[in-house]
């Protein structure tokens, strides 16, 4: 279930019965504090949870090895959240091939892939054309409509991911991309 | 029957609709968006489709991704669940379209069901009791003002093609009523994209309760008895029971045969609900609305009947026969249903969502749980907060309360930043005021106060 | 009605007696023992105390400990659940002794129908159907071989003190006769401390078809319909369901009849249940033995009748009447049990406890789990190896079997080497022979070939 | 829940009812009190917590350091079995005092215990007894039955940890033991 990986930093306000000091003084109390325990440990703990009143403060750290007043660093094991309509370096669909940019053309619906504007036609672009944002790529038929695939950056096609006709879902990679501004 | 079904939802009600299709023996086509592709469903579904991103508009409302979904698939039918575009009835059309069965009522009884015009007009015809007002859109308010006069204040304005609460506003003194009939149109018109609003009077501590039908392709029409849909908090339903605490017989019997002859009149099929105002005051009952769509509160009806609607609604969608008739449905005993939602009662219900490290639901006897929690599962901020319906039953409406009170102890949620409404829903149900069962849809803020 | 209820068990019946306590308003004690100190009940009772360690003989069968624990927490009356002290009439006597109510039937009454002898002489007296037999214990081989003269091949040596299995040899050859006679009475005394046997015919593939009742003190005495258990394996139940598929309504009538005489008879206060054997060639039934306890499967019971038994039993212990007459028992529909097990069905079945690092139960319409389990619980070695009961119920038998089938393939219980038996009782309960429901004791050693 | 691997310190007080210490402070205290604590123990902790009122601190740690003697060093987290009739080094009831020794003498069942025969009469063992393994050293009373408790050691007795007629469950201290062969 829950990782081992979990930071946690967290308040709980409950019925606030007036005459308690405010959460944010209380947290920056339990901040201290932790920084504190740790600094004076000579035996680096796996966790440490420190809580007064509604405020509560919880380390956890994944490798014995915890790293010195770790306390905020990143947070291991967080998932990124999606960017909506971001068609560019979408962290998903992992199965998908991998671009040494790490960016991508990725379908924005699910839908069939094409790389022509009909069949036989010649495609949009080619691993090669230097491409401008806006710039059409590809079409997605969905439903019968067809949705073109634009970029969303200037750069250069650096590998064609997705095969003419290819049944693609939200997500999928269509196209590598090296940035123009990298 | 059906050999395969695309679910277009998510939540707890796709892992419903999963299920029944699996007890069924059909197999299923999830569908899901960027932040829901850990949910129960996923796991549960013979296959999977990612969609879009988390907001519903790109992914759950975007017709042509689902249909594309299941033409890919293979799939014969969609169910759409409850909200998103269960009750949109171009939805149901480019379905129809695409050669895929709609599991719900046909599109222009959709079509016609949601204008609330259209829908009182008919029900007025079919002889369902309705409450006095305007059967037309009303177009200035010197015609709005005539029906005032006609039928007394206090009043409600409301949008024709409005519904769930939104869009209306109650009048009680007659010097608001021009500005308030301009700011329900204006709203009517913002929100819908319609401006058309009627007028009907206001019954403050009415109850909200609801008949719930099914209706297949043949002409047979069946009501299940009724839930109490009173304890709601700014329109959002909090707990349902059925039946009705204290409702007198004969009103049951009329309510049921209404609604029944309102589903004829409609030429309704598949799973329905008629919500009605009964008046404490007069006993009498009014139309409300029709919920073209299984609702979310089905399970209070399934454990007092023993009916599966899911499956009776995919039955009929499917052009069969319901397998059961008016006299097979005894009810038995009472059901209650509690909504556990990721929200803070202590923050004003705002949403609390989060990781669940920890999910135990409560379990034993008499007790059904429906949820997409797991331990572990992180519940998305994007859509609505309701991340467990508890629903218990018992020989009598006290004892069902005991139990709902022992079920809602027993169910541990917690998680960073996860907050539940379910100590809330504890207090609700003990409350005195609860526990009599005089219900008016003011009851939450009776017993808030 | 008790203010406190102490529950001398563990494991999934403990959890299921604390909610019938809470449900009523009455106060919980657990006992525990050193292993069971992190289990559900622990944190379940308002109460808990600890015992002794793993082993049953110094923890769950101390009566000391039990005893002391109930007295120090003011308990009114300790609950014993299933196996342990559940039938020990000694137990039942020095509970009253200490003024605490023993929750089943007065010690005397358990006592006599514990020993199958006196019980087989109570119940023929009774005019409830026996298999031929010895009514008497039998002193001598030529005694016992007289018997068998007059009742003929293959006939069943039982212990008088046995059950549930133990101490018993099935002769077919009259060779064999003398050598059983004499190991039986050894491994009878061994096992009971009691040498005493007697002989009945032998049934080969007989149904094991049990009813349910229920007694108050007032001489109310009802049956609740039966369960067949014939699908077992080594005298283990696996699956039970209600109604018995495919059992004539006349031989279903006589059999809660018998029962109902029978209960009255023994002067039976409580929940029971009277065990019989159905020839499927004659029709006839025939008494086995009384279960002086609530059994572990009697969800099913729960589940088609919407009576809960163990709210009954505590409440009829505290010398109230039933709230039920024979006449408000209407069985509907069918309901299955399955028992799931942390046993290796590749290994012979042979217990595979563990931490149990992902648990979900099944969920969702029509579905009841019963279990002491959650994610992170450590399951001991120490204790027989039902982790959950999964109960179902659907409007008949095919629809209930479909239920469970989906119930079983969603439910989630993994660990570093935990297994289950939940697999196997989803190919039995799919087994043509099981589907058709032409049960016998063989069922599932015929599935299994 | 969770791992055997967690020890928590935290506190369920409800709603503080005003006349208590702030929060700030107590927290201090702990802190302080949690590092006092950590240097005056020789052999190092895998778990402490520490709570008062609504204050609570709680720490983790991942590797055992080697324990010196004692049953309980072994496996972290595994539970001990529970050897029936050992009246010796139960490490459970950890809100029990602890010994220097880590060796005691434990009820074997739960009941009252008695450090005499009778009321009023001389205790069976004092502190600075020696003793000899099957010595009584008091009584537990189950159901009206007087269980002699008696020792599985030879030692001496360092501290009475139950008090006389105190109601005693299975695995509490009742002695605190240094062995002869210590």
């Amino acid at each position: 279930m829950t990782t081992n990986e979990v930071a946690r930093l967290f308040g709980k306000e409950k019925s606030g019965d007036s005459s308690e000091a405010a959460p944010a003084e209380v947290l920056k109390q339990l901040q201290e504090s932790a920084l504190e325990l740790l600094g004076g440990l000579d035996r680096a703990p796996r966790s440490l949870r420190i809580k007064a009143d509604q405020v509560e403060i919880e380390l956890e750290w994944a490798t014995p090895e915890p790293a010195a007043g770790a306390a905020a660093g990143a947070i291991p094991g967080a998932i990124p959240s999606a960017v909506p309509g971001a068609a560019v370096a979408l962290p998903e669909a992992a199965h998908n091939r991998e671009s040494p940019t790490g960016q991508y053309v990725v379908a924005h619906t699910v839908g069939v892939f094409y790389r022509a504007p009909e069949p036989g036609a010649k495609p949009f672009v080619e691993v090669g054309d230097v491409i401008a944002p806006g710039q059409q790529m590809g079409i997605i038929e969905a439903m019968k409509l067809m949705i073109p695939v634009e970029s969303e950056v200037a750069g250069r096609v650096v590998e064609v991911l997705a095969t003419d006709g290819a049944a693609v879902e939200y997500g999928d990679r269509l196209f590598a991309i090296e940035p123009a501004d990298s | 029957m059906f050999g395969k079904v695309l679910i277009a939802n998510r939540g707890e009600i796709a892992l419903r609709v999963a299920r029944a299709c699996r007890e069924l023996g059909i197999r299923t086509v999830a569908v899901y968006s960027t932040v829901d592709r850990d949910s129960a469903v996923v796991r549960y579904a013979d296959e999977a489709i990612h969609i879009g991103p988390g907001p519903a508009k790109r992914s759950y409302l975007s017709m042509p991704a689902i249909i594309e979904s299941a033409l890919r698939t293979g799939a014969d039918a969609i169910h759409p669940g409850y909200g998103f575009l269960s009750e949109n009835s171009f939805f149901a059309e480019v379905c129809a379209a695409n050669g895929i069965a709609f599991i719900g009522p046909p599109a222009d009884v959709i079509a016609r069901l949601g204008d609330k015009v259209a829908a009182r007009q008919l029900m007025s015809q079919a002889g369902v009791p309705m409450l006095p007002g305007s059967l037309e859109p009303l177009s200035t308010v010197t015609e709005a003002k005539a029906v005032v006069d006609q039928i007394g204040l206090p009043v409600i304005i409301k949008a024709a093609a409005g519904g769930g609460g939104r869009g209306m506003s109650v009048v009680h003194d007659e010097s608001e009523f021009a500005r308030a009939y301009r700011d329900t149109r204006a709203a009517a018109q913002a929100l819908f994209g319609d401006g058309r609003v009627y007028v009907e009077r206001y019954l403050g501590r009415a109850r909200h309760v609801e008949i719930q039908v099914l209706a297949d392709g043949h002409g047979n029409v069946i009501q299940l008895g009724e839930r109490d849909c009173s304890a709601q908090r700014r329109h959002q339903k909090l707990v349902e029971e059925s039946p009705a605490p204290g409702l007198p017989e004969p009103l049951r019997t009329a309510m049921g045969e209404a609604a029944v002859r309102g589903a004829r009149a409609a030429g309704y099929v598949g799973a329905g609900t008629f919500e009605f105002l009964v008046d404490p005051g007069t006993g009498g009952f009014s139309f409300m609305e029709v919920n073209c769509r299984i609702q979310v509160e089905h399970p209070v009806t399934e454990m007092v009947t023993g009916v599966d609607l899911v499956q009776e609604q995919i039955r009929v969608a499917a052009g069969e026969r319901l397998r059961i008739s008016q006299e097979d449905v005894q009810p038995r005993g009472a059901a209650v249903e509690c909504r556990i939602n990721v929200e803070d009662p202590d923050r004003g219900f705002a949403p609390a969502p989060g990781v669940l490290q920890e999910f135990v639901p409560a379990g034993g006897p008499f007790v059904r749980v429906d949820t997409h929690g797991f331990p572990g599962y992180k519940v998305p901020a994007d859509y609505d907060s309701l991340l467990a319906k508890l629903v218990v039953w018992a020989p009598n409406r006290e004892q069902a309360l005991e139990r709902m009170g022992r079920a809602l102890e027993e169910f541990r949620i917690s998680g960073p930043g996860v907050r539940t409404t379910a100590g809330f829903l504890g207090e609700l149900i003990s409350d005195p005021v609860f526990r009599r069962g005089e219900h008016s849809t003011s009851i939450v803020d009776d017993v808030l106060a």
